[in-house]
């Protein structure tokens, strides 16, 4: 076997090992370092795979060569892939970000063991993404999820704290929720391979622990999720952990609950049940709906431009599920696609705001003045990732919003459309008191800041680009994203 | 690469060069401004040049990018586009000269910006005139709004922030609350957003929900100012004199309208159209407008708001007749979106210079005014009557059709609001001069202050234009008849 | 048996909800471990109980005690209503119940989950991996993957601590004067036991092959031989003998020998942490890796378990400040 | 009645679960809060080990001749989620042990308090760190 063959066990491990690698070498610039090397591995590894499996459909890697289901397998199919690609991307992104961001908002002393946490958080995530054993998932979903509440403990705001702990509350139960229904399962199958379920399910769909199983696991991802109203962890969680860690989670942890919800629905168990047995699809497009307004609702007030887009995500996780919910190959097609989307918006937003945070010392309204002569570039960055948040034509949001409305036409439930217009009308109104506070010249009276030209450093503004630049390109040349997402859509929806 | 879609190209490209350019001129007012002249001398060449060239039983093609399976972005012109892309590149010379001399009589600051975002402004017009299928017109449709929103809130001031909210609220919301919806849905029945001469809707469809796509794009095409959402054009006036003129006066609110007409001919097809009572429903809100547009001009003291709200109601005439749907109200409407342009804009001109030379902006201060400024008011007043739609001016021939068109189709009612409205428009219009001529004026000494200025220059140009579209129309004719013929 | 070991453990939640005694409830879930350890036991799982035991009564209880020194030990009684919580609480429990409407009676040999995968752990491991010990050649081999992720939980909990709380160095520590105070006869009986409980504690690594036993509960009681010296011999006596930044690293090493087995069979071009790149002969070959990666785990468990205690402890000292530091 | 005998052992458990799951949710004290998530989680656990029970089987340590063992996969995963879950409770306690320190108290409803206070907005949470200054100097 070539390396290439191994590749799928080491775009984890290979961050994986990093993490204590730092702490042995303990110094901040070698873990800086390190942590990049590591993303940047996984992230070319990733496109490799992503060539393979495009060429010659799903990889499985059985790990210390045991057969599944005996052993664990790693599988990787399109919508692992799709994950993966944008984990990496997007960690190797932030990690080039954090460089003076850490410097400045994290105590020297923690410098080390913070790069070591943000790898494990990586790595977690990734794994998540790529395996084929449901209880390895949950191990992978533990080492994300620990680091994460560590990673947003360090906020400087001692809000931070309490935010972390609320997160820590919230996702172990719903942790616990998800072993809870994986025991189900086993006690019904016998199995936890992923593939070796889906082949022993459908007999068993109308047993009630299967049923209850179901229940269990859905409840608990949907906690990760933050689907409302299960979201009361988020908004604080983003808004007072340091900017890059809300740049990562927000880009990242709720997508990677969003795959682990269509695994589950349409992997493990099938269309059919999860989506028209079940009432599952009702229940999201409701939730969905709620989330949607009420979380635009709720942003619109928000004086910290963090905690704006964190219910923005809200409101953004439930165009997802609503999308999912409409129970359509063309339905989870765009919710895939306004996964990666999503991602790249909230990706560029937040480390913009990030460096807003590194130069003018914070990111609420107040902050704002002045800042299209200060620092021209990341303000237009914050403008752009705006507009595309907004779903202007010409920038990736356009293109999500586009294919969810076709979907919920074509499921003839014109409402859901009207109303996920509706939503995009309030992120112009929240959209736009960032724009105007930003662009606003400064009143002589207020004027806080002195208007000489003050950009961000370089390895900042490059992260940001990168994902503003994206943003656009997947606005007007949508070969991968909408190429990618429908077949993976067909693959799921037809089965494994 | 043809010829055509070179310069289809080169229509695009050039005011894109010129924003992109004008900012490393900030340092040289001249140089600046001299660029921005030549880049619009140009684009006018190019249009005239693409007008001779192109042929339009077999368009050029021009695909920009393929952001969704089977909706590109597709550059394809047809009469209506060239027509509306000629207006443009013609306007954009004359109203820089205007500006040049505008913008420094009245210390504007940020100039550089000013003129960037106005080429950047004509180069999405450029592309709503030539795109070839409704998804690209949306698009820059949205642009448009983007690019105009820092020249209306130009200014910067808490009024012009509130005028952009308004602005940015109503056009923006109206276009992705109902238009886009209308874009996707009609996407979603046709399997295609192509411009064809006999519309895109299979023959099956149902007639109700094509009721409902028609209201849909004509609340949703909110820079066509029907109302009720029709509050942002005089919201829109506190941007500085070059804009109301070129951008509110012509190229937003004249895009609305092509929109408009580009789906009431393309995507709906007139044979269809005349088939829906929404269709006559529109055409009643049209005329309705129209009256009302008048009413409250007859009211405003702004000048610049009198004018506006006559914008609103001109606009309803070309909504009306296209909502009418006949051969000769086609032609009018398409014929009026270019008189009504020349009529409008040298309206706007005068009223900037009326207010650069006395620093009045209430129709009831221009008492007297007429010996200070004479050239700037006779202009004004062969404008109003062009506008007004009397001969011997372009305004006339547009009109004729309107009423032609109303008649045929049997809208006796439509056709009284038509007439009344132009009577309306005398009286406001004329108002003006009237006060400045005849009336005497009490306090401050009456020196002649008019010295020739780039402005006063566009101004006359303009006033030139109304009077030759209406000697020598043979452009119009000819592109018109084109349309007609594609009907 | 069994009814009466439930019974206790309802009585004992139930009590656990009622206190407001911290402490009381800290204790009662120290005995709650107990008995569910015991319950593991009368279910065959010794394995489980005998960590179940390490970590629910040891660590655990420790950990929350450690913390009840700062917080506080008497809990407010809580204003808002519990009627929602009661409502989320009986749906779940609704839920579960219906769950397990039909589920295979308890102990029934013919369940699927005894039918389906387990039967090759049962019959084929002890000749595959060739120890007796079924669940830790699952653990360290046909799941050995899982083990590795389990690590890195721990070793994220050893960093996550050291962020939040920080650490003292072997520096400022005071010798000598102890928590619990100077008492002659727990000094003697701990510096008797001392020495036994490393030892049992290396025999637990070792025998983890043959009987109940393995890395993760060696390390705890390794540790737990150091808290308890730490404990009577005075703060910080520990601290001089294996200084904190020493620990952070030795775990560190513990997770890379774990992963390093694993890269050390990739690149011999064998599949992640497959051992049979470890010999020739495949028992063997098993043999060898297990011992590695029990090692690996154990190191790390130790060492992260003994930092935790040192940095809860070492906050126990720290008095609450109310005035804050300017933004850094 | 064999099959209550059979499943009345899951319910037992469950009640104990939900006796957690109600600590966590119910209880304002955030230690309590922590006690109970692991209550719930002792509780999910003692449900695991019952499904691998085998009624008249061995412990899964093979010995000569006996041929019906629990199942020992279960166990395994206990085993791992038992280190998981104490891993979370000690970063939960550490967090609670901050939060004393900043806040000055571990209540819930009172920390809600203090956090909707305007004028503590971004105020920076107290470092407090022997260790850190030790290092600083170094």
């Amino acid at each position: 076997m070539s390396v290439v063959d191994h590749l799928p066990i080491l775009i984890i491990i290979i961050p994986l090992i990093a993490a204590p690698l730092c702490v042995l070498f303990d110094s901040a610039k070698v873990s800086w370092l390190l942590a990049l090397a590591a993303c940047i591995f996984s992230f070319i590894g990733s496109i490799k795979l992503l060539n393979t499996i495009t060429a010659s459909g799903p990889i499985s890697y059985s790990l210390g060569g045991w057969q599944p289901p005996w052993g664990i397998e790693y599988r990787l199919d399109l919508l692992s892939i799709i994950l993966l690609l944008l984990l990496t991307s997007i960690a190797s992104l932030v990690v080039l970000f954090a460089r003076y961001s850490v410097e400045q908002e994290i105590s020297k002393n923690r410098i080390v063991p913070f790069y070591a946490t943000l790898l494990l958080a990586i790595a977690g995530l990734s794994g998540i993404c790529i395996s084929g054993d449901v209880f390895n998932l949950f191990v992978f979903l533990e080492i994300s999820s620990i680091a994460s509440y560590t990673l947003i403990s360090l906020g400087k705001d001692r809000r931070a704290l309490n935010a972390a702990f609320k997160y820590l509350v919230m996702g172990t139960i719903g942790a616990t929720f998800i072993l809870i229904g994986i025991g189900f399962l086993y006690m019904q199958t016998g199995t936890l391979n992923m593939q070796d379920l889906s082949e022993r399910l459908p007999s068993l769909y109308d047993n009630r622990t299967i049923r209850a199983g179901f229940a269990f696991l859905t409840v608990g991802i949907c906690l990760k999720l933050a689907l409302f109203p299960l979201h009361l962890w988020l908004p604080n969680a983003y808004a007072y952990a340091p900017s890059v860690v809300s740049a990562f989670l927000a880009a990242t942890a709720t997508k990677v609950a969003v795959y682990m919800l269509l695994r589950f629905l349409l992997t493990v168990f099938d269309f059919n049940f999860s989506l028209n047995t079940m009432p599952l699809d009702v229940i999201l497009i409701a939730l969905g709906s709620v989330a949607i307004v009420s979380s635009s609702l709720v942003a619109i007030f928000q004086v910290n431009l963090k905690r704006l887009l964190a219910y923005s995500s809200i409101a953004q996780l439930g165009y997802i599920s609503l999308s999912i919910g409409l129970a359509s190959k063309l339905g989870i097609a765009s919710a895939i696609i306004h996964l990666f989307n999503h991602a790249l918006m909230k990706g560029a937003l937040f480390l913009a705001l990030g460096a807003m945070i590194y130069k003018v010392g914070g990111a609420e309204l107040k902050h704002c003045q002045g800042m299209l002569k200060r620092m021209p570039l990341t303000s237009l960055a914050i403008i752009i990732g705006g507009l595309s948040l907004i779903g202007i034509p010409g920038t990736a949001g356009f293109i999500s919003k586009w294919y969810m409305i076709n979907a919920s036409l074509e499921a003839g439930l014109w409402p859901l459309a009207l109303l996920i217009l509706f939503g995009s009308l309030l992120a112009i109104i929240y959209v736009w008191k960032m724009v105007e506070a930003i662009t606003l010249q400064p009143s002589t009276s207020t004027a806080t800041a002195p208007l000489t030209r003050d950009e961000a450093p370089l390895t900042m503004l490059v992260p940001i680009w990168a994902l503003v630049i994206a943003n656009i390109y997947y606005g007007i040349n949508t070969e991968l994203t909408v190429s990618l997402a429908q077949r993976a859509a067909n693959i799921l929806v037809g089965g494994y | 690469m043809e010829l055509s879609i070179t310069l289809m190209l080169a229509l695009l490209l050039v005011p894109l060069t010129v924003a992109i350019a004008l900012p490393f001129f900030n340092s040289s007012p001249n140089l600046r401004e001299a660029v921005t002249l030549f880049g619009s001398i140009v684009l006018l060449i190019c249009a005239a040049m693409l007008y001779q060239t192109i042929d339009f039983d077999n368009p050029p093609q021009l695909i920009l990018a393929i952001p969704l399976p089977n909706y590109p972005i597709l550059f394809s012109p047809d009469p209506l586009g060239i027509m509306f892309s000629l207006l443009v590149s013609t306007l954009w010379p004359i109203t820089s000269l205007y500006a040049i001399g505008y913008m420094r009589q009245h210390k504007e600051l940020n100039q550089t910006r000013f003129y960037c975002f106005f080429a950047l402004s004509i180069a999405v017009t450029q592309a709503i005139a030539l795109s070839g299928n409704m998804l690209t017109l949306f698009i820059f449709y949205e642009m448009l709004t983007l690019a105009t929103f820092p020249l209306v809130t130009h200014a910067g001031s808490k009024q012009a922030k509130q005028a952009g909210r308004l602005y940015l609220g109503i056009l923006m919301g109206t276009s992705i609350m109902f238009l886009l919806l209308a874009t996707i849905w009609s996407a979603n029945i046709a399997g295609t957003l192509a411009f064809q001469a006999d519309g895109i809707f299979p023959a099956d469809t149902d007639p109700f929900l094509l009721n409902i796509l028609l209201l849909l794009f004509v609340f949703g095409t909110a820079k066509a100012a029907l109302m009720p959402f029709h509050r942002w054009l005089p919201a829109a006036m506190v941007a500085p004199v070059p804009v109301s003129a070129l951008l509110h006066a012509v190229a937003v609110v004249k895009a609305g309208v092509f929109t408009l007409l580009k789906v009431v001919i393309y995507l709906f097809g007139i044979d269809n159209i005349s088939l829906l009572p929404a269709a006559d429903f529109l055409a009643y809100l049209a005329g309705f407008t129209i009256v009302a547009a008048s009413l409250i001009a007859l009211k405003q003291d702004n000048i610049k708001a009198r004018l506006a709200y006559s914008t609103i109601g001109q606009l309803s005439y070309i909504i009306l007749g296209a909502m009418l749907a006949t051969s000769s109200s086609i032609m009018g409407s398409s014929m009026h979106i270019v008189t009504h342009a020349f009529g409008k804009i040298t309206l706007f001109f005068c009223a900037g210079a009326i207010l650069l030379a006395t620093h009045k902006t209430r129709v009831s201060e221009l008492n007297g005014i007429g010996k200070q400024i004479p050239i700037t008011l006779c202009c004004f007043t062969l404008a109003a009557l062009s506008t007004i739609g009397l001969p011997p001016f372009a305004g006339m021939w547009s009109k004729w059709w309107l009423v032609q068109g109303t008649i045929e189709s049997g809208q006796l009612i439509l056709t009284a609001s038509l007439l009344i409205s132009s009577l309306l428009n005398l009286i406001y219009l004329l108002e003006i001069p009237l006060r400045a001529f005849f009336f005497q004026q009490s306090t401050t000494p009456l020196t002649f202050k008019e010295p020739l200025s780039p402005h006063l220059l566009a101004i006359g140009t303009t006033t030139l234009l109304c009077l030759l579209l209406f000697l020598k129309p043979d452009v119009l004719y000819h592109l018109i008849n084109l349309i007609d013929k594609g009907l | 048996m069994d009814i009466a070991l439930l019974a206790m453990l309802c009585v004992t939640a139930i009590a656990a909800i009622r206190i407001r005694d911290l402490f009381a409830v800290t204790m009662l879930f120290g005995i709650y471990s107990f008995l569910t350890a015991t319950f593991f036991l009368s279910l065959d799982a010794i394995d489980v109980a005998f960590t179940e035991a390490a970590v629910g009564a040891g660590i655990t209880t420790v950990l929350m005690l450690a913390t009840l020194r700062l917080t506080g030990r008497y809990e407010r009684k809580p204003k808002h209503n519990i009627f929602i919580p009661l409502i989320v609480v009986s749906i779940t429990g609704a839920a579960l119940v219906y769950g397990t409407l039909d589920a295979p009676l308890l102990g029934d040999p013919n369940a699927p989950a005894q039918q389906h995968v387990s039967p090759r752990y049962i019959e084929e491991s002890p000749k595959e991996i060739g120890i007796p010990n079924m669940v830790t050649s699952v653990l360290a081999s046909y799941r050995g993957y899982d083990t590795l992720g389990e690590t890195f939980v721990i070793f994220c909990a050893g960093l996550a601590v050291i962020i939040i709380l920080g650490i003292q160095d072997s520096g400022e520590v005071h010798p000598g004067r102890s928590a619990i105070g100077d008492q002659l006869v727990l000094r003697v009986v701990v510096k008797v036991l001392l020495p036994f409980i490393l030892l049992f504690a290396l025999y637990v690594q070792l025998h983890g092959d043959y009987g109940a036993g393995g890395g993760f509960q060696a390390g705890i009681i390794f540790a737990s031989g150091f808290i308890l010296y730490d404990l009577v011999f005075g703060e910080g006596d520990a601290r001089l003998i294996v200084p904190p930044n020493f620990l952070k690293r030795l775990a560190a090493l513990g997770v890379l020998l774990y992963a390093g087995v694993g890269l050390y069979s990739l690149f011999n071009g064998k599949a992640f942490l497959d051992y049979s790149a470890l010999s020739d002969n495949p028992t063997s070959a098993q043999h060898i890796g297990i011992f590695l990666v029990e090692l690996g785990v154990g190191i790390t468990v130790f060492s992260v378990a003994l930092t935790i205690f040192f940095a809860f402890s070492g906050r126990a000292q720290i008095t609450v400040k109310t005035d804050r530091r300017p933004p850094l | 009645m064999s099959n209550i005998a059979g499943l009345f052992n899951y319910w037992v458990v469950i009640f104990l679960m939900m006796a957690g799951f109600f600590v966590v949710i119910s209880q304002g004290n955030l230690v309590k809060k922590i006690i109970g998530l692991s209550l719930f989680q002792a509780s999910a656990f003692i449900l695991y080990i019952s499904i691998g029970h085998v009624s008249g089987g061995e412990v899964p340590i093979y010995v000569e001749g006996s041929n019906l063992y629990s199942n020992p996969l279960p166990h395994v995963l206990i085993l791992t989620a038992i280190v998981v879950s104490v891993s979370t409770t000690a970063v939960g306690l550490a967090i609670i042990i901050r939060i004393k320190e900043t806040y000055n108290t571990v209540e819930e409803d009172e920390i809600q308090i203090i956090d909707n206070r305007k004028d503590d907005e971004d105020e920076p949470v107290e470092e407090e760190h022997p260790a850190e200054q030790k290092e600083d100097q170094s």
